[in-house]
């Protein structure tokens, strides 16, 4: 299966869908509120994406969202994940973005198991609610810590390196 | 049918485990094999190769005189600010002020002995030592001057 | 010819003669226990050197060499260690069971020596149902174990006396067979007569293949009971950590430790004694030359060198094979060596009682 | 920091006790902690079993022990810097995982690789999986109680070892990847000890058959344990053995490949049982095609530069890329958003460790507790590369 074929299968479920095609692979981003009935026709109609190989976010606080352009006022939290197929093997990102104040998606993990822990993760260190989910508690820090450390604006005056 | 297979069983077991015990007991019988270095005794015999990276030392000829013009390349270079370079201002003949090295601070305790300092620095100056017995009882110790008292740049390094 | 009965009998008539009977006898006590203490010290060093170095050269290693010459010093050197460290006990331990377990698997041990023959005419205690002694007295060391497990109050421990306990008390049933074959086949429990039952050859090579068996098994069993890899799983480092003996620490620790390799050794004993002959040298049917010559090692060397043997073999099997699985353990005795045993048991009665064996 | 054992009900409807930590009047479910330091899990890894008699009932990993917060690190580091950190966390196949770095900051400036370089991080790669194959054999058997082939495996890797040393100035962690190429030419020795390496361990890799494989104790021991299917295998995003072992097509070496991968005749290894011996068979079977690989390339290294010419500082061009390689443990990524300044503004690894490891609970329910390290030894888990 080409990008091509790919981006109109996309197109045709998703009218809503903006596609970037600029990178390597076929970049799709879709709307927090579609994300999980998108995600549930990415594994099981034709797309076939049953792997899930990456999935993590990306912060964009005010500052650097002005300058991209990515998003307005306070900033935006962007989920990404990668996608690939076991009969297809064609690779493809897709992105949700989501607000920086009130991070909240719906959670993947029922659909992919191994979103289970990567969502943990991203939960414990950017501070996203996944919906749903089983078991949404601090992955690798402990359970009093307060702030999520992969934010840009996240400052750790002990154990911070600063070059 | 059973107790033919049942016996067969057993058979592979047995031949199974002792095919493992021929291997260890043949080397049981094999001194020459055994490769153990016995390292605190050895130390006059063991070579390490020229390229092994145990710590960053600066070069000094028989005059005293380094190549290290304080350009700081090593320093930017560094993942985990283990190098410090202070320098001054030397006055040079002609009655001007040129930058030079002052002290070359070394943290051997931050060091994970990657060689991008010695990638970076233009003058070759400083290099890795195959030294690596490194263990000192207190960590302020391993705080290093890696240019020696009085030394000087060679004439003629820019 | 230099033989420990001589030695023995002298010191007995000297005792019996110069005390009243009543003194002489608690002499001769005092006497054995020092003996019996000592032999527990000493075997202990030279088995767990011997178990360094064996291991050393099967693992391209040297093995401990630094202390004394080619490191046979090292043992020592670990016991005084050892006896300097502190003994902890947990705070959540049975205190009294807790300290009583490791004397208890210890005392267990020392009592097995008693009918063992280590040369001619050179033994404890010539009770006539030796075999059946030992293997009675052999199975009270697992209440020690257990004893250590549950006092621990760890649940690593707990787990590790538990497995303990299905172990010992099954594989303790194909060990029997094992040792009762041989009884069959000698007609005698003592053990002094199972020995000179073996005058004309080794009961290992007279019973035909089904003393090889019962040979087989009975290593198999005893591994077991001694807790040995591949049937370590009491103290299976990589799953328990130290199993029964955790939360053991100094010389506690090093009693479990010694207790483990005495075992080894009484059990090896006792296999050389059954199936090798014991003090016995190598006699083959009526070859009167040969009978001589072998008659001229001293019986000592004869049985320490055939227990030393099976100890290697044991050592061996150590640093050869992976541990089992607590089912795969009890699988093995109730569904191959014991039905294997049982059989087997039969053949050797058939072979006894027909008077076919050489 | 202490922190607290909690047992979070999810599918099964366990009893939650965790002020008792032991035994539960009702069930008599038993709670251990195997770890932080435990001798199985070879590093910090906690894991806290629910157990029925000896059988698991739920596996909860607690992770972050070793959690250096190595992306948050890169962010502050140039281009040329971060690669070094990225060999503390997969310490075992660390020339691989800067070679991923180094792949996509190339990718990025689109900088074509001399075909020295290439052939020389192909070759390294291989010893590299070689070497971890070697010591997670050692270990494995270890963890099974076989305590012997853990030197014998020893004692090829520390070969690799010291051609490593020769050539790149480090035995373990050795930032032999610059972004371009590789850092030195190599030794003019390299050629001859890698082939006297290379028959060094064709002489001895039917001993690891005799001792291991063939045993019946280690057979019984990983024959139908831990059974992983192959959708689970995808579902979890198992790759690499683990992957193999279940039958999922996953090498990155063959699916995309990346430097001379295409050039070189090596088998996929794919088993299809599932379970912890399949996954065994696979990682010894990769030794002969790493040996493979190794021997069609050692006499064939072209001749040229062993290093693009790069710029002293790299700025990357605004954009995303991810590049994909094949660890000794499965998948790498790297995934790097550069909004076009000297380090990387988002930087992301994708390490093969976190996901198999997220599939454990999963395939060691109702196992033995026995079965626990066959299947740990089998995921291969390496607990840096996890908590990254």
């Amino acid at each position: 299966m080409t990008k091509e074929e790919m981006k109109e299968h996309i197109a045709q479920h998703l009218p809503g869908a903006v596609f970037d095609e600029t990178g390597e692979w076929l970049n799709v981003q879709v709307e927090a509120d579609a994300w999980r009935s998108f995600a549930q026709w990415l594994r099981n109609e034709v797309l076939q994406m049953d792997y899930l190989f990456c999935l993590t976010c990306i912060d964009w606080p005010p500052a650097a969202a002005a300058k991209t352009q990515t998003a307005a006022g306070g900033g935006a939290l962007t989920m990404v994940y990668h996608f690939t197929s076991t009969t297809f093997r064609q690779p493809l990102v897709v992105k949700v973005k989501l607000d920086r104040n009130n991070p909240e998606i719906e959670t993947v993990s029922a659909i992919w198991r191994t979103a289970e822990f990567h969502e943990r993760e991203v939960y414990d260190l950017f501070g996203v609610r996944f919906l749903h989910h089983p078991d949404l508690r601090r992955l690798v820090l402990t359970d009093d810590f307060e702030g999520h450390p992969l934010r840009k604006d996240f400052e750790d005056p002990v154990n911070m390196i600063r070059l | 049918m059973f107790i033919k297979q049942y016996i067969s069983d057993v058979y592979h077991t047995v031949a199974s485990l002792l095919k493992g015990m021929r291997t260890t007991g043949s080397y049981f019988v094999r001194p020459k094999e055994i490769i153990t270095q016995q390292y605190p005794d050895n130390r006059a015999q063991m070579k390490l190769p020229e390229r092994f990276r145990g710590e960053v030392v600066m070069e000094h000829d028989d005059n005293n005189e380094h190549a290290c013009t304080g350009c700081t390349a090593c320093e930017l270079a560094c993942p985990n600010a283990t190098i410090k370079i202070v320098t001054k201002f030397d006055i040079t003949p002609e009655g001007k002020k040129k930058k030079a090295l002052d002290t070359f601070v070394y943290h051997l305790e931050l060091c994970t002995m990657c060689n991008l300092c010695v990638e970076a620095c233009p003058t070759s100056a400083i290099k890795m030592a195959q030294t690596f017995e490194h263990s000192v009882y207190d960590r302020s110790q391993l705080l290093k001057k890696l240019n020696k008292p009085g030394s000087k740049l060679r004439a003629g390094v820019e | 010819m230099f033989s420990l009965e001589n030695i023995t009998n002298s010191i007995q008539h000297w005792l019996y003669s110069t005390f009243n009977p009543t003194m002489a006898l608690i002499m001769e006590c005092v006497i054995v226990m020092f003996l019996v203490i000592g032999l527990f010290a000493t075997l202990g060093l030279v088995l767990v050197l011997m178990e360094r170095k064996v291991a050393a050269r099967m693992q391209i290693r040297l093995g401990p060499n630094r202390v004394g010459p080619q490191g046979i010093l090292q043992t020592t050197a670990d016991t005084l260690k050892l006896m300097m460290k502190e003994g902890l006990t947990p705070n959540g331990a049975d205190k009294f069971l807790f300290n009583l377990a490791p004397f208890i698997v210890m005392i267990a041990a020392m009592l097995i020596l008693a009918p063992i023959a280590f040369a001619k005419g050179f033994q404890i205690w010539d009770i006539n149902i030796g075999v059946l002694y030992v293997t009675a007295v052999s199975s009270v060391s697992v209440i020690g174990i257990l004893m250590a497990g549950w006092a621990s109050n760890n649940k690593y421990s707990l787990l590790g006396a538990m497995r303990s306990g299905a172990q010992i008390v099954s594989y303790e049933l194909s060990a029997g067979f094992s040792i009762i074959s041989i009884v069959v086949l000698s007609g005698s429990l003592q053990v002094s007569e199972i020995i000179a039952s073996q005058q004309t050859g080794w009961w290992l090579f007279r019973g035909h293949i089904p003393a090889i068996i019962a040979f087989v098994i009975f290593i198999i069993a005893v591994t077991a009971e001694t807790n040995r890899a591949p049937f370590d799983l009491a103290e299976a480092e990589s799953e328990l950590t130290a199993g029964f003996h955790t939360e053991y620490s100094g010389m506690k620790f090093a009693l479990f430790f010694l207790a483990e390799y005495i075992n080894i050794f009484i059990v090896c004993a006792i296999g050389a004694t059954l199936f090798l002959g014991g003090w016995m040298p190598l006699h083959i049917g009526n070859w009167e030359g040969f009978n001589r010559i072998m008659d001229y090692i001293p019986s000592s060397v004869w049985f320490l060198g055939k227990t030393f043997f099976l100890i290697f073999l044991i050592m061996w099997f150590r640093w050869t094979f992976p541990r089992l699985r607590v089912d795969q353990l009890l699988s093995l005795e109730w569904k191959y060596l014991l039905p294997i045993s049982m059989f087997n048991l039969l053949l050797i009665t058939l072979i006894a009682i027909m008077g076919w064996h050489f | 920091m202490y922190r607290e054992t909690q047992i979070v009900n999810t599918q099964n409807n366990i009893p939650s006790n965790a002020e008792d930590a032991g035994f539960a009047a009702d069930g008599g479910e038993l709670v251990i902690n195997v770890g932080p330091q435990h001798p199985a899990t070879h590093g910090v890894l906690h894991l806290v079993i629910t157990l029925q008699g000896e059988t698991i009932q739920k596996i909860e990993p607690h992770l972050g022990y070793i959690h250096r917060s190595i992306e948050k690190m890169c962010e502050s580091l140039s281009y040329r810097q971060f690669i070094y950190v990225t060999s503390r966390m997969d310490y075992l196949s660390a020339h691989i995982n800067n070679h991923a770095c180094a792949l996509c900051i190339e990718k990025g400036l689109q900088l074509e690789i001399p075909p020295r370089a290439q052939v020389i991080r192909v070759l390294m790669g291989e010893l590299t999986r070689i070497a971890s194959h070697e010591l997670w054999w050692g270990a494995m058997a270890m963890d099974l109680g076989a305590f012997t082939p853990f030197f014998y495996a020893f004692r090829e890797r520390e070969t690799i070892n010291d051609i490593m040393e020769e050539t790149c100035g480090a035995r373990l962690t050795m930032n032999y990847m610059v972004p371009g190429g590789v850092m030195y030419d190599l030794h003019p020795n390299f050629q001859k000890r890698v082939k006297d390496f290379i028959q060094l361990f064709n002489s001895k890799i039917d001993e690891y058959d005799d001792l291991v494989t063939s045993n019946i104790i280690f057979q019984n021991r990983t024959k139908g344990v831990g059974v992983l299917s192959k959708e689970d295998a995808v579902s979890f995003g198992c790759t690499g053995p683990v992957g193999r072992g279940s039958g999922v097509q996953c090498d990155i070496r063959k699916l995309y490949p990346y430097e001379v991968y295409d050039k070189v005749q090596f088998d996929e290894i794919i088993e299809t049982g599932g379970d912890s011996f399949s996954r065994y068979l696979v990682r010894v079977k990769e030794l002969r095609q790493s040996i493979r690989i190794i021997e069609q390339l050692i006499d064939n290294i072209p001749e040229g530069d062993f290093q693009a010419k790069t710029k002293a500082v790299l700025k990357l061009p605004k954009g995303e890329f991810y590049s994909r390689v094949e660890t000794a443990r499965g998948e790498f990524g790297v995934y790097i958003v550069s909004e076009g300044g000297t380090t990387p503004y988002r930087i992301k690894f994708r390490s093969p460790g976190f996901s198999n490891l997220s599939a454990l609970d999963h395939i060691s329910r109702g196992c033995k507790i026995g079965d626990l390290m066959a299947i740990m030894g089998t995921l291969d888990l390496v607990i840096p590369d996890i908590d990254r």
